[in-house]
């Protein structure tokens, strides 16, 4: 499927979201309320069959959080990215490990390291960080160890 | 790091940490009641390193053992985590490269290939022709060197030392052509963004056709030693099955995902540089167990070869590096690339605000994804089949902890 | 005393010294290895009159066989390393009692016996001449008990595969049939 | 020219010449202990330098080359080193279990050495049942594995022990039925009248294929039992670290270390005097001449050469295979070998009663 043809379906599934310009791949933005119901449709149905998700991450704009999800299909080869921007105070999402497996690590990752609570998620404590970890999530922009950070 | 000290002393109770979420499972993750699964009558737990001798590196895992038999493999990583993409942030888009050498240390070329793509997709910048072609040579040199190092210490994992030996005699000479051409023999740091750091070596052709010699001369030693004894078979098949859809799910990349069958070679499905000009087939395996993805790996050491052949009397003229701007700024907007290492799909995700500096910086590092498959493959079977599943995933610490 | 008393003694007070702690011991996985040398010694007692081929098969059949079977179990079981409660008195009373009946029951029996010279034709404990005897069927020969025991352990072989045969179906491994 | 029994000889006519017959024995005794002793602390370090140099032979690499003319006396660096190395016993271990273990290896090993003629008639201790004597002995090294896997109180060591019990115990059985057919050939067990029936020839040329079978179960066979790869599961370093040696350190693993190849070197002397003829010259049944000229050779060299020989052969599986796992280890005794071997027993007997052998 093309980006177009692409475009058009997923405005189908969620009339409400805005796509992102300018980027090589479709960028959709979701709310978080939608998500759970969207990532199902993106997995199951048929001309999408979004089965592969490559990359999942977190970005910190110090105003909000924003997930970025990286889909891929391996029948059609068309990739999308979702996008879901979350409160900085309280970020939760609904966790997707269970449409897409590798999501248990990386949700993992991004909850210890932007303090992402995904709900539902099975499993979800320390992967990286020592466990007993108190205090900041490390990438999120206003983190600070002066002991072992050192700037430029 | 100042917090690791605590990590030791947690772990054996650690297995049953409060949930961060509502609390409740909701769904039946592997046909378990409970992710976590409560020790049973007989059933013990052993510290899998940090320091062991399979683990190749500071990989930790608790695994949960019935006998010999494995109930549970939990990963703990984070020993060698430096935060790289932290430290990325502060780091301009010409420094930031060369910390990524030291994530796949095995891949360094093809790691900064990665970084390089990224930048130069923002920049819009067209690489020559000859520092596509010296690029592509470097990444594919790589490959045999990661793969010889792979099968040299699998083999070691499953109890024979010899072909170790053998493998480094081979992955000396790749090195010693990394040292003459880059003056290194680790991390290379050779790809800039716009091409390569400087020129070739004038023995670089020479020395490559007389790897080829020496590889083409030896290879055949690799299947009489290992690949053809009957123990190695033994406890290579149907170890470790992995289903092509269990390999999707699980986000399995690389030629641990083709030995299932999925077609995962990023170098053929979205290719880069010069790679869809060249002749070489993606090796798959359908079977699916270890010794599938050994096939995989040792067939496309051949693939490799091929591509070098290819390409080592026809490195065109001309520049090696595109003319680029002192201080390089990307535009606002993210980027991603993709590139095939010699573990599976390395993704480079840069979020650019339109500094000096990437805003955030994500690596897609296919070990962190191999690992996470560890286990699921690993239920049911015995500790040494462990072993042989941890040789034929690859893994390679740096790069699951980055 | 010529030496060959000396060594009867050595190895007699080995034996006894190893049996006592093999009784006294706190830790069961110690007591079995007590035990052990306790066979070994008694080993060492045959091998010091000439008996050689009882002292091979007390060595493989006790030692290499029993023992390392117990030792096994000892493992499997949970409280390997765990010191074991102190008895009680009244039980260490018994014990003791019991100890020294049985003990006093064997002396008298050694004492009040009439061990007879046997005359020059006994037969030497060779491996050949014990060969010969376990499957000989005139008179002395032991072919009907042989059989007899060789069908019972295969009796027993039989039962131990089929209770563990029982166990099998519910056990099957999932991650590695495909 | 000299011989090992004819310094023998005149040591013993020298002793009971000076002292009485009870002092002549007990300083044999002693000699004999310090004898085993030496020969014990000798081997181990030929076995050493041995194993490092074929391993570096196989592996294309040069080996130890600083010690010592070509590295030879790197096992004597290599003892200094374990000597002066703490030997520390961990915390929550059971201290005399876990010191007592490697003396028993040690033990066993030394038991091991006495029944084996080293040459014409040089042998420490010639009884009736010879080889039984061995194969019973040598079922209590079992014993010191198990200890010192339970002792050190570590779960990789318990594993470790576990797997080598299981291993020891299966792997007798075929070892023990592969040595019988031997025994059926020549109808004794004493190792004297062993090698003397192969004086026309060796039991594994004059044992027809029985006799080649029962020698590579043998050599498979022992190989498991003294834990060298492809069957050294107990210690796998792969999975188990260093199985039931994870805990010792300094002089009590060099005990293990020791004891390891002097169970190596006696399972192949055993092999040698059962199939290749022990300290007998090669001989081909009457060519005179030809045995003549073959019995020149010293037979201390004959018995040293074949059981070298031996050595090599399992020194060589150990540079080239693979580990087996563990139900594959268990299958191919279970399954295989032993099934082969009591097949491979009664056709011997066959043989042996209808004289088919040479």
């Amino acid at each position: 499927m093309t980006n177009e043809e692409l475009k058009i379906k997923l405005t189908e599934l969620q009339p409400a979201a805005t796509f992102q310009e300018g980027g090589e791949w479709v960028t959709i933005n979701v709310e978080v309320a939608d998500w759970l119901a969207f990532a199902g449709q993106l997995r199951q149905e048929e001309a999408l069959f979004f089965d592969y998700l490559f990359c999942l991450t977190c970005v910190d704009w110090k105003t909000h959080l924003t997930m970025v999800y990286h889909f891929s299909s391996t029948k059609y080869r068309h990739n999308m990215v979702v996008k879901i921007k979350l409160d900085r105070n309280k970020p939760e999402v609904e966790t997707v490990s269970h449409i897409w497996r590798t999501a248990e690590f990386h949700e993992r990752e991004v909850y210890e390291m932007f303090g992402v609570n995904f709900l539902n998620h099975p499993d979800l404590r320390l992967l990286i960080l020592p466990d007993g970890w108190e205090g900041k999530n490390p990438l999120r922009k206003d983190f600070d160890d002066p002991v072992n950070m050192i700037k430029l | 790091m100042k917090h690791t000290v605590d990590k030791e002393t947690t772990l054996l109770n650690e297995s049953q940490a409060p949930f961060a979420g509502s609390g409740e499972v909701p769904y039946d993750r592997y046909g378990d009641t409970s992710a976590g699964i409560a020790l049973g009558d007989g059933d013990f737990q052993i510290n899998f390193g940090p320091q062991h001798p399979a683990t190749h590196g500071v990989l930790h895992l608790v695994i949960t053992l019935n006998g010999e038999t494995i109930k549970k493999v939990e990963p703990h990583l984070g020993y060698i985590h430096r935060s790289i993409e932290k430290m990325c942030e502060s780091l301009t888009y010409r420094q930031f490269i060369y910390v990524t050498s030291r994530m796949d240390y095995l891949s360094a070329h093809i790691n900064n290939h990665a970084c390089a793509l990224a930048v130069e997709k923002g920049l819009q910048v067209e690489v020559p022709a000859r520092a596509q072609v010296i690029r592509v040579l470097m990444d594919e040199l790589t490959r045999i060197a990661s793969h010889e190092l792979w099968w040299g210490a699998m083999a070691m994992d499953l109890g024979a030392f010899t072909p170790f030996f053998h493998a480094f005699r081979e992955r000396e000479s790749i090195n010693d052509i990394m040292e003459e051409t880059c003056g290194a023999r680790l991390t290379m740091n050779y790809m800039v963004p716009g091409g390569v750091m400087h020129d070739l070596h004038p023995n670089f052709q020479k020395r490559v056709k007389e790897f080829l010699q020496l590889y083409k001369r030896k290879i055949h030693e690799y299947d009489e030693l290992v690949t053809g004894n009957v123990i190695f078979q033994n406890r290579m098949k149907g170890v470790g099955y992995l289903s092509a859809e269990d390999a999707i799910a699980y986000g399995v990349s690389g030629p641990s995902a083709r030995g299932s069958g999925v077609s995962s070679d990023i170098r053929k499905l979205y290719p880069y540089e010069i790679y869809d000009k060249l002749e070489f087939d993606e090796v798959l395996e359908i079977a699916g167990d270890s010794f599938a993805r050994y096939m995989v790996r040792i067939n496309e050491m051949h693939q490799s070869i091929r591509i070098i052949e290819q390409l080592i009397d026809n490195i065109p003229e001309g520049d090696f590096q595109a003319k680029t701007k002192n201080v390089l700024k990307l535009p606002k907007g993210d980027f991603y690339t993709r590139v095939e290492t010699a573990r599976g799909e390395l993704g480079v995700y840069i979020v650019s605000e339109g500094g000096n500096t990437p805003y955030r910086i994500k690596f897609r590092s296919p070990g962190f994804s191999n690992l996470s498959v560890l286990d699921h493959m690993a239920r049911g079977s015995k500790i040494g089949d462990l072993v042989a599943m941890m040789g034929t995933l690859d893994l390679v610490i740096p790069d699951i902890d980055r | 005393m010529n030496g060959s008393t000396i060594i009867f003694y050595l190895l007699a007070a080995f034996t006894l010294a190893f049996g006592m702690l093999a009784v006294t011991a706190r830790q069961i996985f110690r007591s079995a290895i007590y035990l052990l040398f306790t066979l070994v010694g008694i080993a060492g007692i045959y091998f010091w009159i000439d008996y050689e081929f009882i002292a091979a098969v007390q060595i493989v059949v006790y030692v290499g066989g029993i023992v390392v079977l117990i030792i096994f179990s000892v493992f499997l079981t949970h409280q390997a390393g765990e010191k074991l409660p102190k008895q009680l008195l009244s039980r260490k009373i018994f014990g003791a009692l019991a100890a020294f009946c049985g003990f006093a029951l064997v002396l008298l029996q050694v004492f009040q016996h009439e061990f007879a010279v046997v005359g020059k034709d006994v037969p030497s404990p060779t491996v050949k001449d014990i060969g010969s005897k376990m499957l000989g069927t005139d008179h002395g020969g032991y072919a009907l008990p042989f059989e007899v025991i060789s069908m019972l352990l295969l009796a027993a072989m039989v039962g131990c595969i089929v209770i563990a045969m029982r166990s099998r179906p519910e056990e099957k491994e999932p991650a590695n049939s495909k | 020219m000299w011989s090992f029994s004819q310094i023998a000889n005149e040591i013993h006519e020298w002793l009971s010449k000076t002292f009485n017959p009870t002092w002549t024995l007990i300083i044999e005794m002693v000699l004999a202990g310090v004898a085993v002793i030496g020969l014990f602390a000798v081997l181990g370090l030929i076995l050493v330098i041995m194993e490092r140099k074929v391993s570096a032979w196989i592996q294309i690499r040069l080996g130890p080359n600083r010690v010592g003319p070509k590295g030879l006396m790197q096992s004597m660096a290599d003892t200094v080193k374990l000597m002066v190395k703490e030997g520390l016993t961990p915390t929550g271990a059971d201290r005399i279990m876990f010191n007592v273990a490697p003396i028993i290896a040690m033990i066993v090993a030394m038991l091991l050495l006495a029944p084996i003629a080293f040459a014409r008639n040089f042998q420490l201790w010639d009884l009736n049942i010879g080889v039984l004597y061995v194969s019973c002995v040598s079922s209590l090294m079992v014993i010191s594995v198990l200890m010192a896997g339970w002792s050190s109180n570590n779960k990789y060591s318990l594993l470790g022990a576990m797997r080598s019990g299981a291993q020891i115990v299966s792997y007798e059985l075929s070892a023990g039925l592969s040595i019988l057919t031997i025994i059926v050939f020549v109808g004794d067990l004493q190792v004297s009248k062993i090698i003397a029936s192969q004086e026309t020839g060796w039991w594994i040329f004059k044992g027809h294929i029985p006799a080649i079978i029962a020698f590579i179960t043998f050599l498979i066979a022992v190989t498991a039992e003294t834990n060298r790869a492809p069957f050294d599961l107990a210690e796998a370093e792969s999975e188990l670290t260093a199985g039931f040696h994870t805990e010792y350190s300094g002089m009590k693993f060099a005990l293990f270390f020791l004891a390891e190849y002097v169970n190596v070197f006696i399972v192949c002397a055993i092999g040698a005097t059962l199939f290749l003829g022990g300290w007998m010259p090669f001989h081909i049944g009457n060519w005179t001449d030809f045995n003549h000229v073959m019995d020149y050779i010293p037979s201390s060299v004959w018995f040293f050469g074949k059981t070298f020989f031996l050595i090599f052969v399992i020194m060589w599986f150990r540079w080239t295979f693979p580990r087996l796992r563990i139900d594959q280890l268990l299958n191919l005794e279970w399954k295989y070998l032993l099934p082969i071997s009591m097949i491979n027993l009664l056709i011997a007997t066959l043989m042996a009663i209808m004289g088919w052998h040479f």
